[in-house]
């Protein structure tokens, strides 16, 4: 919607009725603006005028705007199709049977906009008229502001204060703390370690006692011996080494593969 | 003179100087409860400001009563001495103005309220504009689907156009008396508009706590 | 009184009106000269200014010589009430509660002694902020290189808290038993037994004299 340039206490100049047509409805705020508008070239209280040559003039006036192919704002083509039907209401007479609100509650609602948008605005040049604050009355040009001085408070309660100083005597100690690196035999260690351990021997030797050595700490039990199991599997199925065990649960020997020797 | 209404009269006098000082030092209108605050328990402070009313009405500079708040502005006939030059004169649109005295005459009106008697749609900058000059506010939400954001006017929009009250705006009566203002209706029927002041009516909710500015406008 | 002198008093209190408007809403005092383009010839703007001062004398406002200009301004005796102490309380910030509570425990405690514990170099304003409470106070210098000061906490410390005495502050034990520090804590770990007294310590000289607060500290 373009915002209207025209200062709105000035009364437009009243046209001649052809100059109407010629109106450019950019300069209105809106159908209800332009319909007002219309009205008052009437020159006739709002009350008296005659809303079906309102209708009339409205629907004249948008069909001369679309013939000089100038884009009309939604608002107003709305406009134009309800007073095109309040129209059709008030020229044919009422049928008994009918519902819809009749052609005169339609006028009068359409006077009754138009009254009140004129009130409005009536309404805020009174307001503008009035002595304005800035305009011809004046507020303190000195004022003196309150002073506020500002003192703090200090809140702290005991509990906050040990919190404080057991937490950081806690941070102290953290950043000397080395967490345990727990030592896992990754596949490919277990395997170096048994070729280096195997060697050429091809007595049958069972793999705990090569690994006594790493066997020291419990903790590293599992994961030496797991680890070692899966390697011997690969070296197995490679061909470098033979695995044996004689009883379920009982120690695995292995040995080099004689084939494997160069 | 007996000498307890000599004393009384010496308290009197001490609360109009505190006054005097306290509503001469701002700028802004004060409410007649923070004045209060200085003068303690006990003072009359509707019959001390309506006093120092009465002694200021002759005066170059008046006490004025704004809504609830109270404050020194120039004698509105001496406006013409007082004219300032340096002034910015932003002249309000077209548009502000219709929304503005819409909202004043109509309050608590909706966006779509004012939609409707302006026949046109309200851009969100009119009533930003509005609001930014401090003199519209949000009041609450009606309670219809969508729940819409009210508005209404505040007190510094009376202190501008030098209303006591909302009752002062012109033609408000004779608004009301023809009809013209109460919403959807015929014309035929006439409904008188309760103009209560920012207490929510009753198809009012108020605002959600994160609305802009719900918090000030509890007071 | 003659016809005469009614409309000459008429005059004058049409200028004293003009007067007053002028001088309340100008934003500077405003001398006699630029006063009298608003009155017109003939006005003695002199007399007419020392009426309006004699008429506002005894009021909460009084009109005001400042140099050659003049201005409204609040009464003298009335100032207090545009003044306003606050006092608002305030959390303490992790920093100063830190660095009391090393101070509190480690006291006498040099300003390189907090940084150690804390790992963090500590504001001048976190110790001036706890000098400011009250709760902290300069106790002596140390005798070593550079003479740093040493700090300790104060009795208002004490009463703050709730603490008899500094050895009321919770040890080792208690602190781990109260969930304060966790079980995880290695042997060697230390809580200082605060020290206890004002006395200066054997490795402690007295405050220069030129410290501040160096006269206090001595009691």
């Amino acid at each position: 919607m373009t915002t209207a340039q025209t200062d709105w206490f000035d009364t437009p100049a009243e046209p001649a009725a052809e100059d109407v047509m010629y109106v450019d409805v950019g300069g209105y705020e809106g159908p209800l603006d332009l319909l007002l508008d219309l009205a008052r070239r009437q020159k006739v209280d709002l009350a008296a005028i005659s809303v079906l040559a309102l209708a009339e003039q409205y629907l004249a006036f948008i069909e001369t705007v679309r013939e000089k192919r100038i884009e009309v704002a939604a608002d107003y083509l709305v406009m134009a199709a309800w007073l095109a039907y309040l129209k059709s209401r008030l020229m044919v007479p009422q049928a008994p049977s009918d519902d819809e609100p009749s052609g005169e509650m339609l006028a009068a609602m359409l006077q009754f906009r138009l009254k009140r948008l004129e009130a409005m605005r009536r309404a805020a040049s009174q307001l503008m008229n009035r002595p304005r604050l800035g305009y011809q009355v004046y507020a303190r040009g000195m004022p003196e502001p309150i002073e506020i001085k500002r003192t703090s408070l200090w809140e702290a309660s005991l509990y906050d204060l040990l919190k404080a100083y057991a937490g950081q005597r806690e941070r102290g100690i953290t950043t000397d703390y080395s967490p345990i690196q727990r030592t896992v035999w990754s596949l490919q260690e277990a395997r170096d370690i048994l070729q280096r351990l195997i060697g050429d021997s091809f007595e049958w030797v069972s793999m705990d006692s090569y690994l006594v050595d790493y066997l020291a700490t419990p903790a590293e039990r599992a994961t030496v011996r797991a680890s070692s199991f899966a390697s011997s599997l690969e070296l197995v199925r490679l061909g470098q080494i033979d695995l044996r065990q004689t009883e379920t649960f009982g120690p695995l020997f292995m040995r080099r593969r004689k084939a494997d020797r160069p | 003179m007996s000498a307890l209404s000599d004393d009384h009269s010496e308290i009197v006098e001490r609360h109009l100087r505190v006054l005097e000082a306290l509503l001469f030092a701002s700028s802004e209108p004060l409410d007649a409860n923070s004045l209060l605050t200085y003068l303690g328990e006990g003072a009359n402070i509707g019959e001390l400001l309506l006093t120092l009313q009465a002694r200021y009405a002759d005066r170059g500079v008046n006490l004025v009563r704004r809504g609830d708040r109270w404050a020194f502005r120039t004698a509105e006939d001496l406006g013409f001495l007082l004219r300032r030059d340096e002034q910015e004169n932003r002249p309000l649109s077209r548009a502000a103005l219709e929304t503005l005295s819409i909202i004043a005459y109509h309050q608590p009106a909706t966006r779509a309220e004012i939609e409707e008697v302006r026949g046109v749609a309200t851009g969100k900058g009119t009533i930003d504009l509005l609001m930014e000059a401090g003199w519209i506010r949000m009041r609450g939400r009606r309670r219809t689907p969508g729940r819409p954001v009210t508005y209404g006017t505040t007190e510094a929009f009376l202190d501008h156009f030098g209303l006591e009250t909302l009752s002062d705006l012109p033609g408000l009566d004779e608004l009301k008396g023809s009809g013209l203002l109460s919403g959807r209706l015929p014309p035929n029927l006439q409904i008188p508009l309760p103009f209560d002041g920012a207490a929510l009516r009753d198809d009012e909710d108020p605002l959600d706590p994160d609305d802009p500015g719900g918090d000030e406008d509890q007071d």
